[in-house]
């Protein structure tokens, strides 16, 4: 949806930024937006998307200066401003949504409070006609008794509610501009999809213009007009978004497109029996309380029946809470369950069992958080090397070997068994910890959000090195994840969870093209995926 | 709200139980008898016995334990062995005079580094900044006595403006109390305001960090009020619980500053007490102290939701 | 970080300073710190007796110099006995949790409560007046600050993954315990050691001021302090330069501390 | 108790006004180091609370200043031939401070309160038997005769009466209990009147208008001329011996007790009168003669004439006091020329001994304190320099107070620089560290000819007889050396010029002999 007068809302031209030591961060990226258009900025992390759009309005962090370019908003160059001049611009003329919800707003501070000092700095309105307004605007975000929300402090609301607060809040004003910083990438697909469409609907009412910073690729393709790719600092690419998406000039926008998890081939499994069978398996959380008040116990798995046959890939999906993480764990052998039972090649698994120790030689797991996975005090060769403690006949150099050769099938220098983790990058540092997970060729492997926290680019790695080395070593696999994409790429089953139960199972194909459950479509619905790119979200 | 102290107060007994218990056994355990200690180098046995009886120190440690404990339950702490005075009205006649001390001290040093702390973290790395910190590591490292001995020197000794020593209750003289209080003040509130600068300074830079700090910025506001309305409330909540650990350490053992003021405070009473094997008086000064901690902290819990409104709800 | 390389400098000089007087002092001091010079009692600094002599006659450059020893021995071994017990309750409660986490910490909090000078006491009336009862008794009062800290920093350990993926390697507590919390609880122990050892040196201090410290013909700057208390109005730098000797110790301690902690909590590291 | 007896504050004033012609009345202020404990006189007290509450009370009997024995309310002590019975004849003019007159059913009930145990008297086990001496029967056969039958023959009966720590045994009028029983303040014959008490603060004593002092031109010890000078005594605590010091200074403090280390300080002030006054205490090195080193006399004899025992009188006293190697207080009546007689310093023999003795170079512990003010550290300060000069390794064990006071009663130690408390008569005195080792730890001469020649000091009661006794005592003690006596304890005392004639009498306060501008 083009605006067809020219003169743009803001004009950023060569907009250079540096540390006190001269390494620049940002090298003279130039782009424009014109009233009530909605333009994405899309990189990876340390790309210098977040660090370009927080100095358009002087919220760079202190350390950093802008030592060229410039930036004119409607007609006034920002940098000229003096400190009284732009702060009178923000709030007013340019609001502002942030990422962490937990923490953007102010715990000790009621709600109505908070949004009131923005009305009060930049309006002459009395405080009854503020106080409507407050209440108007919580209404058109649809917070449940506004009257009520505005004498509550923060904590008491969920994470999509503080969003929409916020974004309450930023249009209160009825700036020209809204620059939303990663809006939504810490919630729910589902709640991401109600608070993307609400800020669609709010910024089209008010004409005000969106810059929208992500890395999430779909998302951003989904619902801007315009999209601008940055990488290390510099403008790679910037196109109207379809043009761009079908029609990518540059290698990097190319090879970011390429990154897009994609359904991937239908394998033959074989069949035989299970490898893993889990029968009505319960598990409770205390509720904790004192010595006093003694609450019931949290049910977090409701009665769970599955199989996973040798070699099969089985994904388990579901929003957050909804116990896909807990069973995993329970599953992997971490948490002990309330009720049910879980076999490994028929034989049961609980500590003390015989089934115990072959199924702690054959059972492995790979962790989210690149950052808490690897023990920061270990070189990388100890750490996998951990693994191969109590191999029986291992000769410290046939130990060696080992390592070496599996640092190799993950694509990792050999050098790198000496280094120590925070030496290493989140994508290498998830290498290593799938290293440490196959080099004692385990027969079954549970893989909690293995990717979720990487990079577009390092994700279709290491997904792609997980799939080769599946196939090559024959593990089957339980891959928990959030993200269907990237579940459509690799899942041979696919398991749908919701609060502790599961609500639907069946082959990829089977789930993603004729899901039965409404949960099933409803999370289909909300997450963007590449597949089928339609700019289905403008139209109404 | 009630719910709640009485909570505290029961998650509390048992500490204060053990530490009761290990008090009443360890001070019988070491060497030193009081009615020894009593009746001199020339204790014939038959008096040294009368004695023991009367204080009743010929029981076996059990009982003697669990008579102490149920007249505790009934608020009867024992009378002094050295002078025979109700334990329980000594230890508060000694810990008012300390209690004085130390309360006006810590307000002060709060009120001085609380302010100095934030503006420190606000301008960090700044010339202010950098300033402070020096000055209160300086402050820091001056042990309290040594501090005490030397404003001692210089305004009582040499300028003779102050009183150098003694004491002087308010209730006889209140004026000359109060120049008695300005020595043994000012020694806790230059070192206290080293402890609470830097205190201060680490949780106010812990708030600025945050997202809200920026989303205040980012309505437009004045860096004066994202500091006071924003930052000051969220950063006071950390440091008000340490300002409520200084006190409770404080009120335990200032000992050695009321020696050197000649202050007849709980800590030097404490000590006497030791030396003299006066048992009901140690327990009931080391009862009461914990027992002020509990208090203490109580109290900080209570006023802690002021500042932090997530707690209230707990 | 110009602040922190600036402490460090300084901090550095300062205990390079005194460490020096007391290697120094080990071997060789101006005169004889111990025995008595009934001659020259209380003399004010002069050429001589640069910093004066005390009530016996005794230099008291010279028994600053091995007093230093002293002190410094004595909140190293107390140190170190206060971080091996504090990590020993500290490990066992953080890790097992529980009951157990519930009467250690029950424990732990009493002997918080407990005055240091009845534990000094009762220690040096078992072990007899010596640096041991006094290294004991210290030891033993600030564990339970130790323990605090170890216990919270090995429960936020406890959730990591690296230790769930040795769990998961069949490794046993006892050798993750070893292997994996052990070592990471070194960087705040190594800060929370550096202030401890100030705090240690107040301590001794305190306890000489009070009549309990070290016995008194072994020099230690606490007890020089405490002595000198009856005759500040004749003869005040005999209190003027062992509480100067503490002070500098001191802020030579806190400064490296501040230093040491910048560099090795990365959350703080852009202060 | 807090509150002042209105009656006693007017009936001073008026009597002070009408007795001396109505000057205003004089008042000095002294300091005490510590709070009395209790005003009953012989219970719960130490020596500070004997030294304020025997300006009160009297005893039948009381000490003279060389410690022999002297009548005091009792104008006559008659003893039977068996030395069983004793009668006292009170003096007629004796008036109690509420104004009834002394009678014996005074004595009497004092006497049976004394023994009742619920008192808890200090010297009971004195007098029931259960230290060998009982008092049998204590009869009034009439207004102004005591007589006392006791089980055996005792020279220290009276003696034990006039005791310090026992309160005098001094006699109480009825009215110091109130009618409850309960006691309430001491109402006796002493020159002073106990007027008030505030807890941890101080006590204020008035002038007795009515008293009448016993026979003697001047004071003798607890005899003597004891007409007290002074209206009202303000004595004020003050636990801190440099604000005491600063108290002088100022002049807000008339008397006060000092330090010997002050004393240099203090002596030449020109508005202060410093005095040392020695008492009866004993200052000495002892040996613990179970521990095999110890137990080798020449060992002993080369500590005993290894030591200078002038210098290191003169170190650990500030000068103010000269050797006494004797049990024998230097006052005492028995301190005769054989007493006198002490250890010869000689380097050369000394190292002779050492040689002969048993002692291999090991390294000796030796005990001491740092409690103010005794001396105990000083002197072990010294001893150990000296020793070293003659090849001894001494090491000095600093202990606190009560531990050091733990292992002085076990005898776990090898050599202790100890402090023993006063006690007048010399065989109280030898009792004091003479005794048989296996009945009591504390004993440090564990000889049976002088424990025997002790036991016959106490029951011979002719000064002849005994003073044979105690020089006989003496030389064994400097040829066996089981301790070395150094010098009697002193107590060092300052007041202002305004104040004359103040004198105390072993380290006690005697405030009937000071006078307001001498």
């Amino acid at each position: 949806m083009q605006k067809n007068d020219t003169s743009s809302l803001l004009q950023v031209s060569g907009l250079t930024l540096a540390l006190a030591d001269g390494k620049a961060l940002v090298h003279g990226i130039s782009f424009d937006i014109a009233p009530g258009e909605m333009i994405g900025i899309v990189g990876e992390s340390g790309s210098g998307k977040t660090l370009a759009a927080r100095s358009l309005i002087g919220l760079a962090p202190p350390a950093v200066h802008r030592t060229a370019g410039s930036i004119v908003f409607d007609g006034q160059e920002v940098t000229a401003l003096s400190a009284g001049a732009l702060r009178k611009l923000r709030g007013s003329r340019i609001g502002m949504v942030f990422q962490e919800p937990m923490t953007s707003l102010n715990p000790s501070m009621a709600i109505g409070r908070q949004l009131d000092e923005g009305l009060a700095l930049h309006t002459t309105l009395s405080p009854a006609q503020r106080r409507a307004r407050i209440l108007e605007m919580l209404e058109r975000v649809r917070i449940q008794d506004p009257a009520a929300a505005l004498s509550a402090y923060p904590h008491r609301f969920s994470g999509g509610m503080r969003q929409r607060i916020m974004l309450a809040s930023a249009m209160l004003l009825r700036p020209s501009l809204l620059i939303a910083d990663e809006p939504t990438t810490a919630l729910d697909a589902v709640v991401q999809r109600e608070v993307m469409d609400l800020m669609v609907e709010l910024t089209r009412d008010h004409g005000t213009a969106v810059l929208m910073i992500s890395h999430d690729l779909p998302m951003v393709a989904r619902y801007t007009d315009r999209m601008v790719v940055m990488h290390h600092g510099r403008i790679v690419e910037s196109n109207r978004t379809a043009a761009l998406v079908s029609a990518p000039r540059e290698d990097y926008t190319r090879k970011l497109l390429a990154a897009m998890p994609t359904r991937g081939p239908v394998r033959e499994i074989p069949q035989a029996a299970p490898i893993l069978e889990v029968d009505g398996l319960v598990l409770d959380f205390p509720a904790g309380g004192g010595l006093l008040s003694k609450r019931p116990p949290k049910r977090a798995l409701k009665g769970i029946d599955l199989r996973i046959a040798p070699g099969e890939v089985v994904a388990l999906v579901g929003g957050s809470g909804s116990g896909k993480t807990t069973l995993g764990r329970a599953i992997a052998g971490l948490l002990q369950p309330s009720g049910g039972r879980i076999l490994f090649e028929g034989k049961g698994i609980a500590r003390r069992s015989e089934g115990w120790a072959r199924y702690r030689a054959q059972c492995q797991m790979v962790f989210q958080d690149p950052a808490s996975s690897l023990d920061p005090r270990m070189t990388v060769g100890a750490s996998i090397g951990e693994a191969l403690t109590g191999m029986p006949g291992l000769t410290p150099a046939a130990r060696r070997g080992r390592i070496l050769e599996v640092l190799q099938e993950v694509s990792l220098p050999a050098e790198v068994a000496s280094r120590y983790p925070h030496e290493l990058s989140g994508g290498q540092r998830q290498r290593v910890a799938i290293a440490r997970a196959v080099v004692r060729r385990p027969a079954f492997i549970v893989a909690d959000e293995p990717v979720s926290a990487l990079d577009v680019t390092v994700r279709a790695q290491i997904l792609e090195l997980f799939a080769q080395l599946q196939s090559r070593h024959g593990f089957s696999c339980l891959f928990i994840s959030h993200d269907l994409a990237v579940v459509e790429q690799i899942a041979d089953r696919v398991i749908v969870m919701r609060h502790g139960e599961i609500v639907e199972q069946g082959p990829r194909d089977e789930v993603f093209d004729r899901p039965h459950h409404d949960y099933t479509r409803e999370l289909l619905a909300a997450a963007p995926r590449m597949g089928g790119l339609v700019h289905d979200a403008m139209t109404p | 709200m009630l719910r709640f102290v009485v909570r505290r107060l029961l998650a509390a007994a048992p500490t204060l139980f053990i530490s009761g218990a290990a008090v009443f056994f360890l001070i019988r355990l070491i060497p030193g008898d009081p009615a020894a200690l009593l009746l001199g180098d020339q204790a014939d046995a038959a008096s040294l016995a009368d004695l023991h009886r009367r204080l009743g120190l010929d029981q076996g440690l059990p009982t003697q334990f669990s008579l102490w404990f149920q007249r505790m339950l009934h608020g009867d702490l024992g009378q002094s062995i050295r002078t025979g005075e109700p334990v329980l009205s000594l230890v508060i006649d000694h810990f008012v005079v300390s209690a004085r001390i130390v309360f006006v001290a810590v307000a002060l040093a709060a009120a001085i580094a609380v302010p100095a702390g934030m503006l420190a973290a606000w301008r960090q790395n700044g010339k202010l900044d950098i300033g402070l910190v020096s000055a209160a590591t300086v402050l820091l490292s001056i042990p309290s006595f040594w501090l005490g001995l030397m404003l001692l020197y210089l305004f009582g000794l040499e300028l003779g403006w102050l009183p150098v020593i003694g004491y002087v209750d308010f209730s006889e003289d209140p004026v000359a109390a109060l120049t008695y209080m300005v020595l043994p003040v000012a020694t806790l509130v230059l070192h206290e305001t080293g402890i609470l600068i830097r205190m201060a300074r680490a949780s106010t830079l812990e708030v600025l960090r945050l997202d809200y700090i920026t989303y205040a910025r980012s309505k437009g506001l004045s860096e004066g009020a994202v500091l006071w309305r924003h930052a000051f409330r969220n950063a006071f909540g950390p440091t008000w619980t340490l300002i409520g650990l200084v006190l409770g350490n404080l009120l335990g053992g200032i000992a050695v500053v009321e020696t050197v003021f000649t202050i007849p405070g709980l800590g030097r009473l404490l000590v006497d007490s030791i030396f003299g094997r006066d048992y009901p008086v140690i327990q009931g000064c080391l009862l009461f102290v914990a027992f002020v901690y509990v208090l203490i902290n109580l109290v900080v819990d209570l006023l802690y939701p002021l500042f932090d409104p997530r707690v209230a709800e707990a | 970080m110009k602040l922190r390389k600036m402490n460090a400098a300084i901090g550095g000089t300062i205990l390079g300073a005194i460490a020096l007087a007391a290697g120094i002092g080990l071997f060789w001091t101006p005169f004889d710190p111990v025995t008595l010079g009934y001659a020259k009692r209380l003399a004010a600094p002069d050429a001589v007796h640069w910093l004066g002599t005390d009530e016996f006659g005794r230099d008291v450059l010279s028994r600053l110099m091995t007093a230093a020893a002293t002190s410094a021995r004595i909140s190293v071994l107390t140190v170190a006995t206060a971080v091996l017990l504090g990590t020993l309750v500290g490990v066992l409660s953080g890790y097992l949790r529980g009951w157990t986490d519930r009467v250690l910490m029950a424990f732990n909090d009493a002997l918080l409560a407990f005055p240091g000078i009845l534990l000094a006491l009762g220690f040096l009336a078992v072990a007899g007046a010596n640096e041991y009862g006094i290294v004991v008794a210290l030891g033993i009062a600030y564990a339970p600050s130790v323990a605090r800290i170890v216990r919270g920093t090995v429960m936020s350990l406890r959730e990591m993954d690296y230790i769930a993926a040795s769990r998961l390697m069949g490794n046993s507590e006892f050798f993750i315990v070893w292997r994996h919390v052990l070592p990471n609880c070194v960087a705040p122990l190594v800060v929370l050691a550096t202030s401890m050892f100030g705090w240690a040196l107040l301590a001794e201090s305190a306890l000489s001021f009070l009549g309990l410290g070290v016995p008194p013909p072994a020099p230690t700057w606490g007890n020089m302090l405490a002595g000198s208390r009856p005759f500040i109005a004749k003869a005040v730098w005999l209190a003027i330069f062992p509480g100067a000797c503490i002070s500098l110790t001191l802020l030579g301690i806190n400064l490296l501390g501040d230093a040491l902690r910048d560099r090795l909590d990365p959350r703080m590291r852009n202060t | 108790m807090k509150h002042l007896h209105g009656a006693t504050l007017i009936a001073v004033l008026l009597t002070g006004a009408t007795a001396t012609a109505a000057f205003a009345a004089t008042r000095i202020v002294v300091a005490l180091p510590a709070d009395i404990r209790s005003s009953m006189p012989g219970t719960n007290r130490d020596d500070n609370t004997d030294s304020v509450i025997l300006n009160v009370v009297e005893g039948l009997v009381g000490y003279g200043e060389g410690g022999d024995v002297k009548p005091l309310l009792a104008r006559s002590v008659e003893t039977s031939a068996d030395g069983l019975t004793y009668t006292f004849r009170l003096r007629s003019d004796v008036r109690f401070h509420n104004g009834d007159k002394l009678s014996s059913a005074d004595v009497l009930w004092s006497w049976n309160r004394y023994m009742d145990p619920k008192t808890e008297w200090r010297c009971l086990a004195e007098f029931d038997g259960r230290n060998d001496l009982k008092v049998l029967k204590v009869e009034a056969p009439d207004a102004s005769t005591v007589v006392m039958r006791i089980n055996r023959r005792s020279a220290l009966f009276l003696d034990t009466l006039a005791r310090t720590d026992c309160g005098m045994t001094g006699i109480l009028s009825k009215a110091s209990v109130k009618a409850d029983g309960t006691w309430d303040r001491p109402i006796g014959t002493g020159p002073f009147e106990f007027s008030d008490w505030k807890r941890g603060r101080g006590i204020t004593l008035s002038r007795f208008a009515g008293y009448k002092s016993p026979e003697g031109s001047k004071p003798d010890g607890y005899v003597g001329l004891k007409t007290p000078g002074v209206d009202v005594v303000q004595l004020q605590v003050i636990p801190d011996p440099a604000t005491v010091k600063l108290g002088m200074a100022s002049k807000s403090v008339d008397i006060a007790q000092l330090l010997s280390s002050d004393v240099v300080e203090v002596k030449n002030d020109p508005a202060l009168v410093t005095s040392a006054e020695s008492d009866s205490s004993k200052h000495a090195l002892l040996f613990q003669t179970r521990d095999p080193l110890m137990a080798d006399a020449k060992f002993r004899r080369a500590v005993a004439a290894a030591l200078d025992y002038k210098q290191l009188v003169d170190v650990a006293s500030d000068g103010l006091s000269k050797p006494n190697n004797s049990a024998v207080f230097e006052r005492s009546v028995y301190a005769d020329a054989t007493q006198r007689k002490g250890f010869k310093t000689d380097l050369t023999q000394a190292k002779a001994l050492l040689k002969e003795s048993s002692y291999r170079g090991q390294t000796i512990k030796l005990i001491a304190n740092k409690r103010s003010p005794m001396p105990s550290f000083q002197v072990a300060l010294v001893t150990q320099a000296m020793l070293q000069a003659i090849g001894i390794k001494v090491e000095i064990e600093v202990l606190e107070w009560a531990t050091q006071l733990d292992r002085y009663n076990a005898g776990n130690y090898q050599m202790m620089s100890f402090s023993y408390s006063g006690r007048l008569d010399p065989a109280l005195s030898y009792e004091q560290f003479t005794g048989d080792k296996a009945r009591q730890a504390r004993k440090v001469w564990d000889n049976p000819e002088a424990i025997a020649l002790i036991e016959t000091a106490r029951t011979v009661s002719d000064k002849a007889e005994r003073q044979k006794i105690f020089d006989r005592l003496h030389e064994m003690a400097l040829a066996d050396v089981p301790l070395i006596n150094l010098y009697n304890g002193l107590t060092v005392w300052s007041r202002g010029k305004r104040v004359g004639g103040f004198s105390p009498w072993e380290g006690k306060l005697r405030l009937w002999t000071a006078r307001v501008g001498a």
